[in-house]
């Protein structure tokens, strides 16, 4: 689950982290009152979406009155705002952050986040902030620090130092960085993020460290014990699908192709889409049933698949272990009939009573085609959606 | 021969009065599993399945000797039963638990570290020694005894593997899930030196996919350490980055992790990789009959 | 460093560890008014003393009224208390803790400590409470249980279930366990200690968890960040010549016999000792001057050495490395002529310059002995002792 | 050959502008170890002893490409030192710094199991391979290459060994002082594993003391996996139980750690043991000829 850039705020200043004044709001007349509260003689007004690229997108614009805050706030909100990472489509935005604007000298790139080869939190830290870090990652590397944080020792000054090092910061600045360091790593473990993202740290030129824009990341597994993050969840920049999915606890993402696929587990979900791919095919979902599937489970995928327009087959991919594909069987050959599917659906089945459940969709009056292993039922689901 | 577990392996099962725990333990039972005891806090002197149950793996352990652990607690519990076992002498667990927190399995695995204990999981579908011994939720029928070593991070897609080399007759000696999360106990490496160790592995097959490094690193372990064959298939080609795979480690991000990266990998350290899930049977077959 | 029964006991209650009421008195009137305004009808008075085996030395008085306590305090105060573990000569008792009595049933052993081979914090419990440990762990090991504490978790439940089933704990004292647990190594841990050791720690009548006894020992070398519990130090409860060493910065340790030495490190300082007894002496003391000796510190040495009336010869032995040995004898022949030594001293002085120094010891008008080597240096030292 | 340090070390010094710092590694340098740069926070820009000082280990690093560090910090800032070292990929810290407190070692000892960073120390001597590499506060002149690996948790004690072992011919190949703190970094044990495979390495001299249970698990060891001739000394037979002798570690506490029990288990393992510290010397090279 992703945090609004104005949640992050919110919470790092807890932590004490610097942070410029800002509200948030979801109004042009909240805007503008927002400027008029904040003081000062400059705004920036933030469409508050889950991408980055907001700037490119027009996402960000900078005022010189109230009034003008609130024209870009109309501008903004109720309108879904495109930026490089969030597809074709955008993203709505329903609130929009005034903050007053910041004397800046310099951008860096602050991140904490979790090292799954050095199994534990890392500072990712370059001089080159206010960029995508991905691209500078790759086209120089060196100029991107990583710095670990063992669980068993925490941050230590050190880790400061390096940053400091890294970010070529000195007096004012430098002594800021350690306690915004260990604010980071409190807020990474008390809040059970997966990452925190500073782009840009900035450096004012009263010399001083800022948090001018901010990106957090919690771990869903974890939100069980985080009952006050889990209650920011803004379900509107979440994929429709994937949010229904989710709240079926199917795991479901949107592709662009036109073979919808449903399989239990994840790996095998994948690699069906793999094989759909190696067929010719392009597949138009992941959606995983769970390792235990069972009838009602099918059903639900049945229905979220259907709701993607684009879908021209169906592939159901089922390794029954523990489950019996006779019990899967009969879940398809209802959930068809009631959901009054009307495309082809070609059905995989291994594992337990597999015969019996072949023989069950041979028998039944709705066409399912049973394929008698994974090559088959791919080429058959390619071909039928051609 | 066989990793990890055989027909001596004495375990308990943490988690055992749980409904996913029952279910489980009794088809392991069933498989001949040596399951001894239970482990739930409060429910010490009951019993299940026939077995009885401790309210600690302390005594759990000093009353059945027991070694392994199979662990269906849920996922807030996971860690401190991981810890709990590791700290009474348990020198395997295997952790079934999906969705433990991450930041949990960064402090266990560096406490894990001053343990002599071997973690598998979570998020996995353990372990089985086919004809020997099953700790985990895999269908125990679609294993044979047999030849190659499996290792994977999937679930279904393991058993998919299995059932591929039980049909070409090649068959498994030990075939272990390590599990779908970011953080986890056993890696790729890990079971790779134990299959290249065991004398009944005459094959090793290997099922990763997207996201991290693990297969990266396995492949430069196996240029240099291993000397079996190994064939491996990597789920995800098809997976748009940014997008978390169902697996919460499945996931490309900032541009890592890719399954076309993992491939180049292990061809580049000689591993015979299949494009197609369809083909990891074959291929291990024939390249046990190249050997031959 | 050790603290007292009382401060212990403050610092535990500090961290929401339950122990009885209590006051601290320095004398006979004052322990009667602690009983008066603690109230109650039973109190216990327990001389301070860094040793264990109070008990059976006569340093716990039950009494049933002000007035017994009264009594039992003047018995003790002023006093040097002989217990099992203080040697034959006692331990001062400047101060007694005055306690309600508690209403017992069982009596429990548990302890925080170091475990060098695991390199973490270890718990130990015993069922098997208020005897002394060691001997239970030796002729009951299986009575013992360790609970490792590894850093990069902490406590965590299992901790205190583990304890609570070691102890046949149930109900609220069961449920208590688990913050006790948490609270020892949050003492543990912020205090830098190397041991926090309640025996015994008792459940009452009324089926509740109470330290009845208390221990905590300091890591030395932490104290620089502790210090208010620096401040605690008794240093009456320590052996003078000790302590005066520990004020030179030279690591001192008392023994019986007639042979003093003085070394440069502390292994070579036990080689020394070793081979004195080997070739039939017995050792005086372990005296480390450090690993870069100079002459004040040998100086010092020799002015620590001969407080010991038993000491018949003085061994110095001193392997100059980046020390050179011809500095070593000049501060030998100066602090024996200034402290006018009147045992014989035996010097081997092995490393840089060593040719020198022995012609140095040999020419002068005071009577060193320069030994060439370290047998001969420890025969020689025996023979003129005996 | 030698372990761990050779002619070809790159090395730095943290705390190189402290007293100590300055003193010891003017030593170092004249001894002809490579020690490139000095780290010293705050202190980034300057000289001292003619090398640059940085003021971070990540800086010196870059610039130098040393993989190794000398630490001479105050003891409250070595935990930091040594983590700054390991997380900055500097392979190898000795550590001379006395006083660290035990729970800074608990901790730092449990954060380096993750990172491939080797520790000597603290409160230790360091390491020395005659004629080509020192490190530490060890007296050069006195060392000569040789045949035997030492290993000790003493200092001068340690110079006493090497006194003799030169004094007697057969040499040294590397010096190893581990240290005399509780929790440290290098043990017997992984130093033994190391004279072991070290091809030069003809006879190991393991100087012991009490406290611990360090010698115990080095003879388990031994007995298990080391061919070479090891003769081992143990210093504090005469010691009383329960007081610190000197060194934070070397106390007999609850019975444990005494020098007798310590003897007996090496005794068993086969270990010369030789109760005398004046003939340790004499004793490796009669081992040593015995062989031959």
């Amino acid at each position: 689950m992703n945090l609004h850039e104005y949640q992050a705020k919110a919470l790092l200043s807890r932590y004490q982290v610097p942070t410029a004044a800002g509200l948030a709001a979801d109004s042009p007349e909240r805007a503008e009152r927002s400027a008029q509260d904040l003081g000062g003689e400059r705004w920036v007004v933030k469409a508050q979406v889950h991408a980055g690229g907001r700037g490119k997108g027009g996402g960000v614009v900078l005022c010189d009155s109230p009034q003008a805050v609130r024209t870009a706030a109309g501008r903004l909100l109720g309108k879904r705002l495109v930026t490089p990472q969030t597809g074709s489509e955008g993203l709505p935005v329903d609130q929009v952050y005034v903050e007053q604007a910041s004397d800046i000298v310099r951008e860096l790139y602050l991140a904490l986040l979790l090292d799954r080869a050095a199994e534990s939190a890392c500072f990712v830290g370059s001089a080159a902030g206010g960029m995508d870090i991905e691209e500078v990652a790759r086209s120089t590397p060196e100029k991107v620090a990583r710095i670990r944080v063992p669980a068993a020792v925490g941050v230590m000054p050190y880790a400061a130092r390096q940053l400091s090092w890294v970010f070529g910061l000195e007096d004012q600045a430098a002594a800021q960085m350690e306690g915004l360091a260990s604010a980071l790593y409190r807020v990474f473990v008390e809040c059970d993020a997966s990452l925190v993202e500073i782009n840009p740290l900035v450096v004012t030129r009263q010399g001083s460290l800022l948090a001018l824009d901010a990106k957090i990341s919690l771990d869903d597994s974890a939100l069980f014990r985080q009952p006050e993050l889990r209650a920011q969840r803004d379900p509107g920049q979440e994929d429709e699908l994937e949010r229904r999915a989710a709240e079926a606890d199917l795991s479901y993402v949107s592709l662009d192709g036109s073979i919808a696929c449903m399989v239990n587990g994840a790996g095998l979900a994948m690699a069906t889409m793999d094989l759909i791919k190696l067929e010719g095919g392009e597949p138009a979902n992941f959606l995983d049933v769970g390792g235990a599937a069972d009838a009602a489970r099918v059903a639900a995928g049945f229905r979220l698949i259907l709701s993607n327009s684009k879908v021209r087959a169906i592939l159901v991919n089922i390794f029954g272990g523990i489950v019996r594909c006779d019990v899967i069987a009969e879940g398809i050959l209802q959930a068809v009939r009631e959901a009054s599917v009307d495309v082809p659906v070609v059905a995989r089945l291994e594992g337990t009573n597999a015969e019996q459940a072949r023989a069950m969709l041979g028998e039944s009056e709705i066409t399912v085609t049973a394929a008698s292993d994974l090559v088959e039922a791919a080429r058959i689901a390619v071909k039928v959606a051609a | 021969m066989s990793i990890l577990v055989d027909a001596s392996t004495r375990a308990i099962c943490q988690g055992l009065t749980g409904r996913q725990g029952r279910f489980h333990v009794r088809q392991c039972l069933e498989y001949g599993t040596r399951i001894l005891a239970g482990v739930t806090p409060g429910r010490g002197g009951q019993e299940c399945l026939g077995l009885p149950v401790y309210d600690t793996v302390g005594e759990a352990v000093r009353h059945t000797g027991a070694d392994t652990s199979l662990v269906f607690v849920p996922a807030p519990a996971a860690a401190d039963a991981i810890m709990a076992a590791a700290d009474s002498g348990i020198r395997l667990v295997v952790c079934i638990t999906e969705g433990v927190p991450a930041l949990d399995m960064v402090r266990v695995k560096a406490a894990l570290a001053s343990y002599d204990c071997c973690l598998i999981g979570p998020n996995c579908p353990g372990i089985i020694t086919p004809g020997e011994c099953k700790l985990g939720i895999m269908p125990g029928f679609i294993h044979k005894p047999g030849r190659v070593g499996i290792v994977s991070r999937s679930g279904t897609l393991t058993y998919e593997v299995v059932h591929q080399t039980t049909a070409c007759g090649v068959g498994q000696t030990s075939c272990v899930g390590i599990g779908g999360d970011p953080v986890r106990g056993l890696n790729f490496i890990n079971c790779l030196e134990m299959f290249e160790r065991d004398p009944a592995t005459e094959g090793i097959v290997m099922v990763g996919e997207i996201g991290g490094a693990d297969e990266e690193e396995a492949a430069e372990y196996i240029r240099s350490e291993v000397a079996k064959p190994v064939v491996a298939y990597i789920a995800g080609v098809t997976a748009p980055p940014g997008k978390r795979m169902g697996h919460a480690g499945a996931i490309v991000a900032g541009g890592q992790g890719t399954a076309e990266a993992k491939y180049e990998a292990l061809e580049a350290a000689g591993v015979a990789v299949t494009r197609s899930p369809a083909d990891i049977g074959a291929t291990m077959a024939n390249a046990l009959s190249r050997r031959a």
